[in-house]
Parts: C-alpha cells; structure tokens; sequence
C-alpha cells in the first residue's frame, strides 16, 4: 500500500521542505531592523490616506468568479490526461469533450449576456 | 626579472599595488587552465584559491553583491544614462544589476539618479524608509551628489543630507560605463574588501580633515601591500618612514609563460601611460 | 450621512503629529482640495462610489516623476490632477544670475531628451537680440545636431512607451540606435548628452574629419530599423487594441488647450513651426510634415515614426549640401576670438579677456522665440536689459502645456487607458518642472 | 508679424472699442507688442480672438517677468499666435506692485483660452500674481506650504556657500 503511495510523500514531502528553507532561511539570516514608516502601506512615496478598508466595486467580484470558472475547468483536465491510454480510450476522450462542451455553452451564455465586457 | 614585473605594473591605468588577486592576472591563470597548460602543483593551487572560504557571512555578502536589484528611480537626466545601463551596449545583467524593481519592497539598491528638488526629499526618504533592510544608496551624478550646478533655493545640495550615501559616481550625466563601475565598487564593498578611495589611500592629507600640519613634499604614503582581511585600515598613525616606503611590494613569482603573457601584454599596452598619484615612487628601482 | 457616500477625509486622528519623518504637507492638503475642483463636487452627489489614489511620484509607468491624483469608480477613470514640481530645479532663477555665456549648460538641462533644441531656443534668442547673423554651416551644422537629437528623443519616448504597453522588447531596439546617436554626438561635441555644442553665434567647433561618414551610414541604416519596430509591434493585436481609437481629443479642444507638436499633428491639424517660421534655413530642405486623422495614440505612434523617417531625409541633405565657411560669426564682441589670432593681435587678447570674464553686453530688449522640438513649440522669452546677466528666462516648454491634455484623454476611460496616455504624451518632467 | 503701422491699427482699433485699455505698443526686432492695462485685458484679449480682422485664437504662452526697477514692476504677457496667417502678437499687462503688501491681482483669462489653467498657477506659484476667476489658484510647481515668490527680483537665489579645504576658514566673501 505504501509502495504505491511513496513517489507522493517524497514529491509533498520535498515541496514542504524546500518551501519552508525558504522561509525560515529569510527569516533567520536577513536582518530585520521595523520601524514604524516602513510598515505603512507603500503608495508611491507618499504617506497613505488609506484609512479605512477598501470596499470593492461589484464588477471586480463577477471577473472574479468568472476566473475561477473556467480556470478550475483546466484543473478537471489534468487527472484525465493520466488515464488516457487505458483500454476504452475513446470512451474517455468522448467523456472529456462533452465535459468542455458543456462548459462551452456556459461560456456563451456568459458572453452573450455582456458579463465578459467590463462595465 | 626585476624588468619585467615594473612593466607589468603599469598595466592598470588606476596603478593600484599589484596583488595576486589582480584581476589581469586572475584572468590569464583563468585562460591557462582553460588552455590546460596549468599542470598538477599549479592547478590544485588555483581550484583552491577559486573556491572561497565559505564562512556564512562572506556566502552572504557574495549572493548579495552579485544580485543588486536596483529600485526605479529616474529623478531627471541622469535616468535617462540609467536606462541606457540596461540597454545591450552597457549591460548590467552581466553584474546581476539589471532588474530594475518598482516597488521599494523589492529592492536592494536606490539608485538617485538625477537632481534632488525639495518637494522630493520627503518622498525619497519614505522609499528609502521602506525598502528591506540590506540596502544600499548610489548617488548618480553630480547634483544629487552635491547639488551640482543647481546651487539654489529649490535642490538640495547632495543627497547626504537626508541618506547615508554608499557611493558617489561623478559626472553630469555620468557615462553608463561610470555608473556600472560605481556599482562594481559597491560590489566590492559588499564582498568585504573595498577599494581604498583616495581617502583611506593618503590619509586625507592635505585636506581640512587631515590634522597632521601641512608640509608641502613629497606626500608619505601609507603601505598598503596585502590589505588587512576585513578591508579596515588600522587608524593613520605617524605616517610611514622613507625606508618602509621604499621596501618593493613582494610578488609571488609568476609562472614561466604567464609571466610571458603578461609580458608580451603589457608590450602592446606601452602606450598606456600610467598616471600615478603625485610622488608615489612605490617600486621605481 | 449614507454610509455609502466617501466623506472628505479629514485627519480626524489627530495624533498624526508634524514629527512623522517625510511628512509630505502636500499629501493632506491636496486630499482636502480634490474635494473643492468643480468636477468632485458634482461626483460625489451621484452616491459613487470613488477610490482616488496617487499614481504618485515614484511610479515605473509615469516617465518620471510625475503625480496624478486619480479618482476612480471600479476601472473608470471619473478624475485625474497632475500634480507637479517632484523635480523642479529652478533653472530660470539660477539663469539670471548667470551670464549668457553660462545660461547655456542650465537651459540644455530643462527638457533633458532635447537639450540641442533647448540651446536652439536660448541662442536663438540671444542672436535675435543681438541681430547676429550666423553663418549658413552653423545654420545646416544646428539643424543636422536638432533632427539627430529628434531621432533620439523619440526613440526613447517609442521604447518607453512600448515598455509601458508591454513590448519589453522594443526598449532594447531602440536603445541600440539610440547609442548610435550619441556615438555622433560624442564624436562631433565630446558629449553624450548636454553637449552645449551651440554657441551664441553658431557651432562652438567644426565637425571631425570622419563624422560625415558615419552619419551617412546612420542615416543608411535607420529606415531599415524603423521598419523593424513597425515589424515589431505594429502588428501585435496587443498594441493595436489598446491604442486604437484610444485616448481621442478634438482638433478644435486640442488647440484650446494650447497643445502642440506631435499631439496636434496626430489630430490632423498640419502645424509644423520649422515649415512656418524660419527661424533656421529648413525651408532649403525637402521634407513633409506626418498628419494623423483620428488623434488618437495609434496616430501619434505613427507621427512619430514618420517623424523620425523625415529627420533621417533631412540630415542626409543636411550632410550633402553642407556649404563651407566659418562655422561661428566673427564679431569679435560676442564670440571668442581664435586661438592663434592671441598670440599675434591685442584686439584679440582684449576681446578674449573681456568675454572670459565678464561675458558679452546684449542691448536692452524682450524676444520670444519659438522652434519646433519633438515635444511641440519650444519658446525662450528673453528679456534683457543691457548687462551681461539675462533678466528674465522663460521657457514656454511643450510638455508643460500638453499635459493640460492628459485630463480630457483619461476622464472616462480605464486606468490601462491611462498609462497608454500617459506614454503617448512623452512628457518629459524636466521640462514640466523647469 | 503684423508690422509697426499694423500693430498702431490695431492698438488704435481697440482703443475704440475698450477705451484706455492699450497703453502703448512696442515694436522691435520684428516681433509686435501690445501694453494693455491689467484691469481690462480680458476684453483686450477677447476682441483679439474674435475680431473677424484678427482672430489670434491660439495662446502660444502665458508667462511673466519682474523688471524690479522699472515702475510697473510686473508684465505678465500674452502670446497670441494667428495659425492661418502664421502671426504673432504679444499682450503685456503691466502689473504695479501693490504698496500695502497684498497680492497683485488681475483677471485670469481661462475661458477664453483654456491654456492658461496651469501657466497661470505657475505665474501665481512664482510671482505671487493672484488671477480673479481661477478654478484652482494654488501653487503648481513648489511645495504646497512653500513661503515666498521664488523668481521675483529681490528674493535670493539660495544654495549653500561651500568653504573650500584648508585655506578658508570662513565663509568666501563672493557669496554675499
């Protein structure tokens, strides 16, 4: 059981490791000298007016959830590209194109009904 | 032999005191290897002196030197040298000084390239505020190392009033070879052995900040032969005597060809005149 | 009051004393001010919603530094203020009280991408005043070095620009040729930029012995480059969209603002000084003025690159038909005499003297005179009242004026509209900011 | 150019329409100039850019100049341009300084020719002209609580004086 699992905890284990060197190596030997101007936000040189949260206007939101649709759809695609050369292959590749075509309507209807254009 | 070595000495136009470590020097050992004409004794001895001693610190002070990201920061004509520093003629990628990074979270180096008005000093001062803690301030040019030619109410005169400056790179606009070269300065003191600035050399003699009373004469120099590891000169005391003056700096001796090579170098360079500092008969037979 | 309408942001915490390092006085006041300019008024009754931030001085896309206070609904730009001064040196101060001899190196360092025309204008100027004429090889020697700074100030307003809108690559083309005119000015003056090259009176020396050549294969080879940077990003979509129809002003609302150069050409009106005003002998040379249609960036891209195809045309008539002759006038009361006439004449050592230390006497009178730079209408106001120190210098610099423009271009618009603008408008903050 | 008997036509022609509003006109090395009267160049300025015989729409520049110690100590100057007939015409408003120490005003010409917006902020930020009818009279170019008019006659350049090395101890006498 674990022999089949092992190229994963080394490939999870090697990331957390080289990801937290990183980390803790920045933190151990840069020097670190706050003071209280540096920790304000940087606009451009100038002292900050941003005094208070800064409220989002809705079209950003819809972007947004726009991106997420359609980025996560590729993230679908990567475990099928795996199973590619089982035995009914053609089965899966007529499975996948129904799965982007379906999306595609989506895209359409969003197209069509002016949520892409930025207003 | 004695010949050979003054010659080789006038290569460098700067006419620093000849060490191992020159770089003419490091270069044509470099080519030998290359070549494969270093054999056993000399090879281990050159592998070894390439790789450094790595205490933690030097490791540091080497990847920071040799990856400055400067912060874009074109005040005024000057930045207009800074950007043709990136362009391909001048190149700064080959130092590691070529991303120019926005934002001051980003950046190792503010370069201050242009005049410094005074409705800018305070945002300067915040930029310089905010940027992460290795870092460093090159004033490019001479108005923002001194004003410049604008002595009036509205620049202010140098960018040491309100930034501890590193390095100063003369020139109105100062060449992008210029610029480079200040920042191959910071390098190296980064690295931890500064070129001595004329300061360090002679003591400031002759200047308001030298105490010792103004003789005029030959200028005593101190000798600076193999500098102390950590790159400090010990305080100026009494300054050297004639004869610890006179003693000829000692050189290890060079290979059979390279010496050669140096040699049928420094022929063709005849016409480098060396200008050497007033009264420095360092080495003269 | 609705929670949803912005108060003016006035420093209720008060503990934000004057002892903050960098405490920039600006930065409060101007907050409170944006409240005050007739358009935030009627903004803020619409219940909108406005963030305004400062695309402040330190800013990678603002050519310098440069501060616009944006008030921005979403992406839309609802209102945009320049604010300006980051790097005012005050050069026109520092010129009176310099003699005219001196005043030359200060104005080359107002618009530091034309300094050649900056020089023009101020010696221009003073031979005006003088009624000096100069002769005809310092005439074609001055516009040879105006149209090869032309090519240059707008090689770098082009790689900027693409560099804004993304093409990082046209920066590095255009910093090649860029090097290659300041290897002809160094080998004609000595200096990369601000080669105080002209003199009251003409040229300060003869051109060397090779710089015909090499100018002759500079101008050979610049048309072949000028179609690799259309080939480069005059097909890339990218460009295209964002800066087709893209930050459009009228004709007529471009001449009220007072804008001039290439700005005015792209919006079709064909106002070119050095065909109008011959304030040096181009009417001698063939070339013709680049008009746009539509005015927008597209169109003053194009003006530009066609611009700088007409300075290669110009300088390579320029460096044909050059005539011989003294490259300086020889009135010996306002140009320094030559070196070997000290030797043997006492007029000359007496002249020589009296220029070196005080400087030439120009009679009392005002002049304003205009020239055509890359960036629009340059124009020296000189007034001068018989000593040897200028009263008054004024430059009357293009970017100061075009930037009035940058407003009616954004308003509306989105935020990547406005740095197209932005870099569009090639301002140039030494100039702005004198 | 309109030359010397044209620019005496056109001073005389709005002398008739604005009375008393041209003072006196220049005319030297072949550029034209107008003296107007500070309280009445918007009208002068006006009738030149609508007049059917002249029509100087464009407003090259705005700028002005202190000549200390001449009377009228500040002209704050016009310069029209007539694109068709490539002609130029300069307006001086002469500006007295006032005695009590207020700000000298005059009327600001931004309707007439939008151009002025900036340059006459920057005439203000400089001279401490103030120009009646500004959308935004405030300083252009120097910092917002900046005392002084820097580029009036009497106010000093500035800079540091620079003591040079080991042969001064005080500060050079040129300085002063």
């Amino acid at each position: 059981m674990l022999q089949s699992y092992l190229p994963v905890i080394v490939f999870v284990g090697l990331g957390i490791i080289v990801g937290g060197a990183f980390t803790i190596l920045n933190r151990v030997l840069g020097p670190s000298r706050p003071n209280r101007v540096k920790s304000e936000p940087y606009e451009c040189g100038l002292p900050t007016e941003v005094t208070r949260t800064f409220r989002f206007g809705v079209s950003f939101y819809m972007v947004a959830m726009l991106f997420i649709l359609f980025d996560i759809e590729v993230v679908f695609l990567y475990p099928v590209g795996v199973l590619l050369n089982v035995s009914n292959s053609v089965f899966v590749l007529v499975e996948i194109v129904l799965f982007v075509f379906v999306l595609l309507v989506g895209f359409v209807y969003v197209w069509r009904r002016g949520a892409l254009n930025w207003r | 032999m004695d010949v050979e070595r003054t010659k080789l000495r006038g290569l460098s136009p700067l006419d620093q005191p000849r060490s191992p470590e020159e770089l003419r020097i490091r270069q044509l050992r470099a080519r030998d290897m290359l070549r494969g004409d270093i054999d056993d004794a000399d090879l281990d001895e050159y592998v070894e002196s390439r790789v450094m001693t790595t205490t933690l610190e030097r490791a540091q002070n080497w990847a920071r030197g040799n990856s400055m990201f400067p912060a874009t920061f074109g005040l005024a004509c000057c930045a207009i040298e800074m950007m043709s520093m990136v362009s391909a003629r001048y190149d700064t990628a080959r130092f590691g000084a070529e991303v120019f990074r926005a934002s001051p979270r980003q950046a190792d180096m503010l370069i201050l390239s242009g005049r410094v008005s005074i409705k800018m000093v305070p945002v300067i001062r915040r930029i310089y505020d905010q940027m992460l803690e290795p870092k460093w301030v090159l004033s490019m040019g001479a108005c923002s190392s001194s004003g410049g030619m604008f002595a009036n109410y509205a620049v202010v005169q140098g960018a040491d009033k309100f930034l501890p400056v590193d390095i100063h790179i003369p020139g109105c606009p100062p060449r992008p070879e210029a610029l480079i070269y200040g920042i191959l300065k910071l390098q190296r003191k980064i690295f931890g052995e500064p070129d001595l600035g004329w300061r360090e050399r002679y003591k400031a003699y002759g200047t308001e900040e030298d105490e010792r009373p103004w003789k005029s004469g030959p200028l005593s120099v101190q000798r600076v032969g193999a500098a102390p590891s950590d790159g400090i000169v010990e305080s100026h005391g009494s300054p050297p005597s004639d004869a610890e003056l006179h003693a000829p700096i000692s050189h290890p001796e060079l290979s059979g060809h390279e010496a050669h090579d140096a040699w049928e170098e420094a022929a063709d360079d005849e016409r480098v005149t060396t200008s050497r500092p007033p009264g420095d008969r360092r080495g003269d037979a | 009051m609705n929670p949803t309408t912005r108060p003016i942001p006035e420093y209720a915490d008060t503990n934000r004393t004057q002892e903050q390092l960098g405490r920039d006085a600006i930065g409060r006041t101007e907050a409170q001010v944006i409240g005050t300019s007739p358009i935030e008024r009627t903004a803020l009754e619409r219940e909108e919603e406005l963030f305004t931030i400062n695309m402040g001085p330190h800013h990678p896309a603002t050519h310098g530094v440069l501060r616009l206070l944006v008030s921005l609904e979403g992406e839309v730009v609802h209102d945009l203020k320049p604010v300006m001064g980051y790097v005012h040196t005050g050069i026109e101060k520092s010129c009176e009280d310099k003699s005219y001899w001196k005043v030359i190196p200060f104005i080359e360092r107002m618009d530091y991408l034309s300094y050649f025309f900056n020089m023009e204008a101020f010696c221009g100027a003073t031979e005006q005043l003088l009624e000096l004429e100069i002769p005809p090889r310092a005439a074609w020697l001055r516009i040879l070095h105006l149209e090869l700074n032309r090519i240059h100030s707008h090689l770098v307003g082009l790689g900027t620009t693409a560099l804004d809108l993304g093409a990082i690559s046209m920066f590095w083309y255009c910093f090649r040729e860029r090097d290659k005119v300041l290897d002809l000015f160094e080998m004609s003056s000595g200096q990369r930029m601000h080669t105080r090259y002209f003199q009251v009176g003409g040229v300060a020396e003869d051109i060397p012995v090779g710089f015909a050549e090499r100018v002759l294969a500079f101008c050979a080879d610049m048309p072949e480059r000028i179609d690799q940077y259309v080939d480069l990003i005059d097909q890339n979509e990218i460009f295209l969209q964002r800066t087709k129809n893209v930050g459009v002003v009228s004709r007529e609302r471009l001449l009220e603002l007072g804008v001039t150069g290439p700005l005015l050409r792209a919006a079709g009106e064909p106002w070119d000084l050095r065909k109008v005003s011959g304030y040096l002998p181009y009417s001698d040379f063939d070339f013709n003025v680049p008009i746009g249609t539509v005015g927008d960036n597209y169109d003053r891209y194009r003006v530009r690159l066609t611009e700088m195809r007409e300075s290669v045309r110009i300088i390579e008539q320029a460096i044909e038909g050059l005539p011989d002759g003294p490259w300086i006038a020889d009135d010996r009361k306002v140009v320094l005499p030559p070196r070997h006439e000290l030797g043997t004449s006492m007029e000359a050592l007496i002249h020589h003297f009296k220029l070196v230390t005080e400087g030439f006497r120009v009679p009392p009178g005002e002049v304003y005179y205009p020239i055509e730079g890359p960036r629009g209408e340059y124009g020296v106001f000189l007034v001068a009242d018989g000593s040897a120190k200028p009263v008054r210098v004024h430059m009357r610099d293009p970017s100061f004026v075009n930037l009035q423009a940058l407003r009616e271009m954004c308003v509306g618009g989105y935020v990547a509209d406005l740095i197209a603008n932005l870099a569009m408008l090639d301002p140039i903050l030494g100039g702005i900011d004198r | 150019m309109p030359d010397a008997p044209g620019l005496e036509l056109i001073a005389h022609e709005v002398n008739e329409r604005h009375q008393g509003a041209i003072v006196g006109s220049t005319y030297e090395h072949g550029q034209a100039a107008l003296l107007a009267d500070k309280d009445r160049i918007r009208e002068v300025l006006d009738y030149l850019r609508d007049a059917p015989a002249h029509e100087y729409r464009f407003l090259a520049s705005l700028h002005a100049a202190d000549y200390l110690p001449a009377e009228p100590r500040f002209a704050v100057h016009y310069e029209l341009l007539n694109m068709p007939r490539v002609e130029r015409l300069r307006v001086k408003a002469l500006v007295p300084d006032t005695e009590d120490g207020s700000m000298p005003e005059l009327d600001s010409v931004v309707e007439i020719f939008p151009t002025a917006d900036f340059q006459e902020r920057e005439v203000y930020d400089f001279f401490g002209i103030c120009f009646r009818g500004h959308p935004d009279m405030r300083r252009i170019l120097m910092p917002e609580d900046y005392v002084g008019w820097p580029q009036r006659r009497d106010f000093p350049v500035g800079g540091e004086p620079v003591i040079f090395t080991n042969t001064e101890d005080t500060v050079p006498g040129w300085t002063r």
